[in-house]
């Protein structure tokens, strides 16, 4: 009698394989809401593994010879760091199936959909496996597997040229990674001799190599500065519900890849990897919410926000690492807890986000904030969605997101405290005062995003034409916003979970059930019933006295239009001026005329971020190459005379190397 | 025990109702004293609301749902927030930690910026924007200079990190972590060098801009709140000094810290009356202030245990 | 052994060297001729020498074959095309002869095997120079038959100066390969004078990159 | 004997009727029909002999051994299969404008038996001197393949294929030779042997400079014939220029075939304990020609000629694993990529009928029009550059990690790099011409060749096999991979 999990496990495998053949033949993908429905089981059944483990031994499972992979065999094991992976990935998939038969109505005529319904269990199929993954080949196979799944994905709307780009941009880099990666592994088996994470004990300076190739790989997928380059291009170009999953659930495999080599395992132990993860997470952060600031596009608000939303984690990881070395129980605990809590909800209200930005998309066909505003009297439910997704993820109490900032800050807190080293508890400051900044840049960039595209007036006729999301839409984004609200406040539970996961960490600390004290249903209570009664009390107010409606203030100078709300990139230029140095921002002002001080004629307004990473480093790299390839084309110049010269010149290469080799 | 509770919440519940407004009357009062005027009388502001409660409300249609209730939770998320800091000397009656203070009254930030951009006014906008970018410099600030005490303490929990008596944090810590929050805290509040509460030329102010469509009741409450917000933050602020000082009796901290908080008023009016609004792009730097003086706090907490 | 071998290499050799002075293809395609049956001569001494009667057979086949029969083949293939000189290309046919013979001599010299292989191998090497140099210094493609032809005479050379020779399978399966190769070459010679309306092979430059 | 006359006999057959028969559609189907009988025959003979490795020669100086038997299928195996898809794809080429005629056909099935005979003589060979034969048989034979169009380009191609193949081989040649001179040397009275076997057995009497003189030229021979950079300018021009049944069998099968060889001289240096010379030498070369593929397929406007240029990337990896003695990587590389490479010709083959262009550019939105198609461009875009489940991320996995085991850095450097950027530029190609939106329907070929189901079915087999081989068969074509030894 196998475990309940492999039942679980079994069935998920089978779900996820048999959809994709099932789709390749189901010609007119007449059976949509069959497929959502599947995917939604499917993910159900993760659920149920991840659920099971979590009360459960660990367990270990090789597959049997036939899929031996020559040096080592398809093998998984699945433990609670597993399970809580499988956990996120299924919370976060599972919901979004709802909303994909309604949402990719629209994608019909476009393409063949057959494609996004077989690449799509492939990703979710995929992305469970790089977490069970017990050994590097089955790892990287089923990485890789996600990443040509994930692109498939990316590209549906392939008729659309910058999702091409996007999509080959995103292929790219993931491609880059995947070498990393694979040198990493590489290295790492060249030192140990094994295939297995489990044998996996590199200490010191062998571990570095290794690791950082390892990290750089990860680094990529993850979306960690400065790799996160792809994150913006790949998550607008993709169908909403596939952007929530890559970013709600497939960074996330990377982290859990971080997690396990680097924190949960002595594979790679070194202390260095704690700092360099802190340093990359705190620029990370910074740098992805103030770009996420600047973005006119909803979806690469999103996308950047992810950027963030990994720093953080990678603080969390990284505090987590270097407080082990250090010797700081505590804070490892808080630190990992932080992460892994902060995953679980990032995965939640991004993906909500992300839905609820779809339903923008769909309804008024643009994704730019400047083309968007008033939605909220014409979509209030996915208005209000939006705003509890915002809140959350701003780390608003009583909402989840503040129990994982929360974590984050107590592990920093603790290493101020308590660090062993003066250089350490300087960090944990740091790490303080930098996520109180990204906490109030995040508010910022959302109260911005909600403000243009939601409130206000409608800038374009589109905006003014939209229509509510379906209820299927609503739905998944329901299951999701209750998600949130629930983690938030059934924080102890969680808490329980990540204790048992954490406690191996560090076995001596303090509980984390001691450690969270915040009476956070008890306040949400008292929340709910203040405003509640005060709103109440206005409505009786307003019985007696009605509330009149008018146009709002225009000065008297006469109508006001939608043109002279204010736009995203004013709502952000004091904030984008302020860190100038960032985003080597700059407002070009021109004003012509002949008397251009009194009676301009006319005057444009340009404002500027430039993109350091992109043309300093990453133009340039592909320039090399680029002009490798044109100096390697010279060669092929289709001379006869020059083939063979090239070849007798060999010749003599050749026997020179002969001559000189002892 | 339990009595004792009620009692205590009711106690911070009657003041944080109605301090607020003295307050505001005080500074009103002071000010207008310091610039030789004769002023309204020192209870206006309640009669100001008392006013304003009882008249209707006119909002833009082009508002949502959002408008309307914004101001009620700013509200109750302020009442809270005056429920779990020992503003008045004596502790707490809810138990009250550092980040989620702080995060709480995000949410006031939150909603209040959401608010002025419902209606569409690009006032509206631009006071939610500068209110944003304010926030930004100053809110670090806050929290940094906040966690040189908790660092200290070992502990977020206010009981502990706010706790009186020996052991607290050596004087000069102090000092300038109550230097940050002052600074910090008046840019939040949006009062003078970074907003001038007495301008209504749209183009310059935070504060105002914000509340432009507001009307009535509901510009009650959201004055209502802000005034919370000043007296719960200066109350704070006095409780880190009184710090500084050997424990007292509970009547006596009360009294100190009552009068600390309207002392804090005057001194208020007093800036305000000799001081004038920074140019808008001096802001950051004024606020950097603010930051150092909070990471030096920091330093010296740290580097010394 | 080489006391034999060395006359003979050097006429061979410098048969070699002139033809990287010519211009004209028939007269190429004479002194081509004459240093392979020289080479089928030796093939037939050597054999004789030894005792091998295959090496006599495949000097025979050589001589009749790829130094009769081929160069017979390509004068009339030259003839057909109706293009008598080859110009050359880079350096003037005469200048080359110098520029080869010097090159030469310095090959020989700085060589770091030409003391393992020594000296069997000299020609050799001599030769397989001069045969890519006459391949990659003419413009027509007849010239580079010819100049792949000189090139593996040298290489001829070479399995005719160790003491056994090849077997004789193998030897005439070689002789057969270059046999059709060269008429298939020569087939397409014609097919690119078609084509193109000449036959300089410095103009195939299509296909590239 | 037996084995050897049962082997030749079909082959014959197509070239009887090749050489007899005046209906072409008979000529395509009876060729395609006696392959896979061949293939049936091939299996028969080849299966009871895969993993031995002293079986006795088959004929003097032919021997089947494991390396033999499982190159000999696959040759079989690509030829079948491009003869089979040869079908249809040349049907749909006499009903169009630039229809061969039948003559030409006639010579293309005349010539594609020889060869065929020629590349399994390849395989065989135990005789280092019949080895180079039939080596250089190959190039003869293939050559009026590749000049199957008859045009300017594929003349020229052509030419540059004979001529600078013939004077790569006739390098090999020399290198033979002095093998055969370094095996007269020992001791007196040595006759010498070109024997494989007998070589190997005594290698390490050999005097080492001649053998690393003659692995020399052995190398600069079979490179070229491999396509080893810088000795590939052939490789882009023929593979593109032949018909597409010509260009999988060029690229699926001939290819593997001067890999044997080059692993055959491999392994006689290995027994003589001159792996590190080999290492030294071919490893760069191998590496070299990863990365100048890589760089090569960035610049591709030219579909097949990209093709060309991957199947060169994947030849400087076989190399690679060569060098570094791996068999399995060495013999799974072959198979994966012969597998994927004649597949990705096919299909290149009906994108050239369907669009009448292979330019690149010109190729749009296959997705829209043919869904089919498109997948299966886009699996064999994903196998051929080593991505998983497919066999050829085993492979590629195996030799970069004995590479990374063995110490050799740099290589492990160079072709992370290098298979990432071919990665790139492949899927930056594919992905041009698998998405966006189709061009207007020309009058030209586009809107005749109809897209059949037939035509996917080969490439849909051969992608499958490889499929199968990366999941489920992987440990048994590890066992027989690992049977390639030295």
């Amino acid at each position: 009698m196998p475990p309940l999990s492999h039942l679980f496990l079994g069935a998920a495998a089978l779900f996820w394989l048999v959809l994709p053949l099932a789709a390749l033949f189901d010609g007119q993908h007449t059976h949509r809401r069959a497929w959502s429905a599947l995917i939604g089981l499917g993910a159900l059944t993760l659920l149920g593994a991840a659920v099971t483990v979590l009360y459960a031994r660990p367990e270990s499972l090789t597959l049997p010879l036939p899929f031996f992979l020559g040096t080592a065999p398809i093998a998984f094991h699945l433990d609670m760091l597993a399970a809580w992976f499988l956990a996120v990935i299924a919370l976060s998939s599972g919901p979004a199936a709802f909303y994909l038969h309604d949402y990719m109505e629209h994608m019909k005529t476009r393409t063949d959909m057959r494609v996004f319904w077989t690449a799509l269990p492939l990703l979710l199929l995929s992305m469970a496996l790089v977490v069970l993954a017990a050994n590097a080949l089955t790892f990287l196979i089923a990485w890789e597997v996600m990443s040509l799944s994930s692109f498939l994905l990316v590209a549906t709307d392939h008729r659309n040229a910058s999702t091409r780009q996007a999509a080959l941009v995103y292929l790219g880099a993931t491609r880059v990674g995947t070498a990393f990666l694979a040198g990493g592994f590489l290295w790492a088996h060249a030192l140990t001799g094994s295939w297995v994470f489990q044998n996996w004990h590199l200490a010191g300076v062998r571990a570095l190599g290794p690791g950082l190739l390892l990290l750089t790989g990860l680094g990529v997928k993850a979306g960690m500065w400065p790799f996160h380059l792809w994150l913006p291009a790949a998550h607008p170009a993709a169908p909403s519900p596939v952007s929530a999953l890559m970013s709600g659930v497939m960074v996330k495999t990377a982290l859990y890849a971080i997690v396990r080599l680097f924190l949960f395992s002595r594979a790679f132990a070194h202390p260095a990897f704690g700092y360099i993860l802190l340093i990359l997470g705190s620029v990370s952060a910074v740098w992805g919410i103030l770009f996420a600031l600047i973005q006119e596009d909803i979806k690469r608000i999103l996308a950047y926000s992810t950027v963030e939303n990994v720093g953080l984690i990678l603080i969390g990881i990284g505090g987590a690492i270097s407080a082990r070395f250090l010797g700081v129980a505590g804070a490892v605990q808080l630190g990992a807890a932080a992460a892994l809590f902060q995953i679980l909800n990032h995965a939640l209200f991004k993906s909500l986000l992300f839905l609820g930005a779809g339903s923008v998309d769909l309804r008024t066909h643009t994704r730019d904030l400047t083309k968007l505003g008033g939605l909220g009297k014409r979509m209030p439910y996915t208005f209000g969605l939006f705003i509890l997704g915002a809140a959350a993820i701003c780390g608003l109490p009583p909402l989840n997101g503040f129990a994982a900032e929360w974590l984050l800050y107590q592990g920093s807190l603790h290493i101020a405290a308590q660090g062993t080293t003066p250089l350490l508890r300087c960090c944990g400051v740091l790490m303080i005062g930098q996520t109180a900044l990204v906490g109030v840049l995040s508010l910022a960039c959302y109260t911005r995003a909600l403000g243009v595209a939601f409130q206000g007036r409608p800038r374009t006729r589109a905006a003014e034409e939209a229509k509510e999301a379906s209820r299927g839409m609503l739905l998944a984004q329901g299951l999701l916003a209750a998600g949130c609200a629930g983690l938030g406040l059934a924080v102890p539970l969680a808490l329980s979970i990540l204790q048992r996961l954490v406690t191996p960490l560090a076995p001596n600390a303090v509980p984390l059930a001691s450690v969270w004290t915040l009476p956070m249903p008890m306040l949400a209570l008292l929340l709910v019933f203040t405003t509640g009664g005060i709103a109440m009390w206005m409505e009786s107010a307003a019985r007696r006295q009605p509330v009149r409606k008018f146009i709002t203030w225009e000065c008297g100078f006469g109508d006001l239009t939608p043109r002279m709300q204010v736009a995203s990139g004013s709502f952000a230029q004091p904030i984008a001026r302020m860190f100038s140095a960032f985003y080597r921002y700059a407002i070009h002002l021109h004003i012509d005329g002949v008397n251009r001080r009194l009676f301009p004629e006319e005057i444009t307004v340009e404002t500027k971020t430039g993109a350091v990473l992109e043309t300093r480093i990453y133009h340039p790299l592909v320039r090399w190459v680029d002009r490798a390839g044109d100096w390697i084309v010279q060669m092929q110049a289709g001379s006869i005379h020059l083939y063979l010269l090239t070849m007798f010149g060999t010749l003599l290469l050749l026997l020179a190397i002969g001559g000189f080799t002892r | 025990m339990r009595f004792a509770s009620i009692l205590l919440l009711a106690f911070y519940l009657i003041h944080a109702l109605t301090l607020p407004l003295l307050l505001a009357g005080v500074i009103q009062f002071s000010k207008s004293r310091f610039l030789n005027r004769q002023g309204p009388p020192l209870l206006q502001p309640f009669w100001d609301i008392a006013k304003l409660f009882s008249k209707g409300e006119i909002i833009s249609e082009t508002t949502t749902g959002v408008f309307r209730l914004a101001p009620i939770i700013s509200i109750a998320v302020m009442l809270c927030t005056a429920l779990m800091i020992p503003w008045l000397g004596v502790s707490a009656p809810l138990p009250g930690d550092l980040f989620l203070i702080i995060y709480l009254m995000a949410v006031e930030k939150f909603v209040t910026q959401l608010a002025a951009l419902d209606a569409g006014s690009s006032f509206g906008a631009l006071g939610a924007s500068r209110k944003a970018a304010v926030s930004i410099a100053a809110e670090p600030a806050v929290v940094i200079a906040l966690a040189a005490l908790a660092a200290h303490a070992h502990s977020s929990s206010v009981s502990l990190f706010l706790a009186t008596g020996p052991g607290s944090a050596n004087l000069f810590v102090l000092l300038l972590v109550v230097a940050a929050l002052w600074l910090a805290v008046t840019a939040e509040l949006a009062r003078m060098p970074v907003d001038d509460p007495t301008t209504h030329l749209e183009l310059t102010m935070i504060h105002e801009a914000l509340i432009l469509e507001n009307s009535g009741r509901n510009l009650a409450l959201r004055e209502f709140a802000a005034a919370i917000e000043m007296t719960v933050l200066f109350g704070l602020i006095a409780r880190v000094l009184l710090m500084a000082l050997p424990p007292f009796s509970p009547v006596t901290a009360y009294l100190l810290s009552l009068g600390l908080i309207l002392a804090a008023g005057v001194a208020l009016a007093l800036m305000e009356s000799i001081l004038v609004k920074l140019r808008w792009r001096k802001i950051p730097s004024l606020l950097s202030f603010a930051l150092t003086a909070g990471i030096i706090a920091n330093l010296i907490v740290v580097l010394k245990g | 052994m080489s006391f034999e071998f060395g006359p003979v290499a050097a006429c061979t050799v410098l048969l070699g060297l002139w033809m990287t002075g010519l211009t004209q293809l028939p007269s190429k395609l004479m002194l081509y001729a004459l240093q392979t049956v020289t080479l089928g001569l030796l093939a037939i001494w050597v054999g004789k020498q030894h005792g091998e009667p295959a090496l006599v057979a495949a000097g025979t086949a050589v001589a009749l074959l790829k130094g009769v029969a081929v160069p017979v083949y390509l004068n009339r293939v030259v003839r057909r095309l109706g293009c008598r000189r080859d110009e050359g290309l880079l350096l003037a046919p005469p200048l080359l002869l110098f520029a080869t013979a010097g090159a030469l001599g310095a090959l020989m010299l700085l060589h770091p095997f030409s003391r393992q292989i020594a000296p069997s191998a000299l020609p050799t090497i001599g030769m397989l120079f001069i045969g890519m140099v006459l391949m990659v210094s003419r413009r027509l493609a007849v010239s580079q038959i010819i100049g792949f032809l000189v090139l593996e005479n040298g290489i001829f050379f070479y399995t005719i100066a160790q003491p056994h020779s090849m077997p004789p399978v193998v030897e005439l399966g070689v002789l057969m390969d270059i046999l059709a190769g060269t008429m298939l070459a020569g087939l397409l010679t014609f097919r690119i004078r078609d084509s193109f309306e000449h036959i300089d092979v410095t103009e195939l430059k299509q296909l590239r990159g | 004997m037996n084995a050897l006359l049962s082997l030749l006999l079909c082959p014959m057959l197509i070239l009887v009727s090749a050489l007899l028969s005046r209906r072409t559609s008979t000529l395509l189907r009876l060729s395609a029909v006696l392959m896979w009988v061949q293939m049936a025959v091939v299996l028969a003979v080849c299966v009871p002999r895969l993993g031995t490795h002293q079986t006795a020669p088959v004929v003097h100086g032919f021997r089947l051994d494991n390396t033999a038997a499982l190159f000999a299928m696959l040759t079989t195996l690509i030829v079948a299969a491009a003869l089979t898809h040869a079908v249809g794809f040349f049907l749909r080429e006499t009903a169009s404008e630039h229809a061969p005629s039948n003559r030409d056909l006639r010579m293309f099935y005349l010539f594609a038996a020889l060869f065929y005979l020629s590349m399994v003589a390849v395989v065989a060979a135990d005789n280092l001197g019949y080895l180079w034969i039939s080596v250089e048989a190959t190039t003869l034979l293939s050559a009026p393949l590749v000049y199957h169009h008859r045009s300017r380009t594929s003349l020229e191609a052509t030419w540059k294929y004979l001529i600078i193949c013939s004077v790569g081989i006739a390098f090999a040649f020399l290198g033979t030779a002095i093998f055969y001179a370094a095996s007269q040397r020992v001791g007196a009275g040595t006759t010498g042997s070109l024997s494989l076997a007998y070589l190997v057995k005594h290698a390490r009497l050999y005097s080492h400079s001649m053998l690393r003189l003659g692995f020399v030229f052995t190398l600069l021979g079979y490179g070229t014939k491999a396509g080893l950079f810088p000795l590939h300018s052939w490789l882009p021009d023929a593979h593109s220029e032949a018909p597409a049944p010509a260009s999988a069998m060029l690229s699926g099968a001939l290819l593997n075939c001067a890999l044997v060889a080059l692993w055959r001289t491999c392994s006689l240096m290995a027994a003589a304990g001159e792996s590190r010379f080999v290492q030294i030498t071919l490893l760069p070369m191998g590496a070299a020609t990863v990365l100048a593929a890589s760089l090569f397929l960035l610049k591709q406007r030219d579909l097949k000629r990209m093709l060309a240029y991957s199947s060169m990337e994947n030849v400087g990896l076989i190399a690679v694993a060569a060098a570094l003695g791996t068999s399995a990587g060495f013999a799974l590389q072959a198979v994966n990529h012969s597998l994927v490479k004649a597949a990705l010709f096919l299909l290149a083959g009906n994108l050239l009928q369907q669009y009448g262009t292979k330019t690149i550019q010109d190729i749009r939105g296959v997705l829209n029009a043919q869904p089919l198609q498109a997948v299966l461009l886009f699996v064999a875009a994903a196998a051929v550059a080593g991505s998983p489940p497919f066999g050829s991320f085993l492979a590629e996995w195996q030799i970069l990690s004995t590479a990374a085991d063995t110490r050799h850095i740099i290589t492990v450097i160079v072709l992370c790099a290098a298979l990432a950027i071919a990665f790139i530029a492949l899927s930056m190609r594919i992905a041009g011409m698998v998405f966006g939106e189709s061009p207007a329907k020309k009058k030209t070929a586009v809107s005749e060749a109809v897209p059949v189901f037939s035509t996917m079915v080969i490439p849909g087999i051969l992608l499958t096999a490889s499929l199968l081989l990366g999941v489920v068969l992987t440990s048994a074509a590890f066992t027989l991979a690992e049977g390639v030894a030295r």
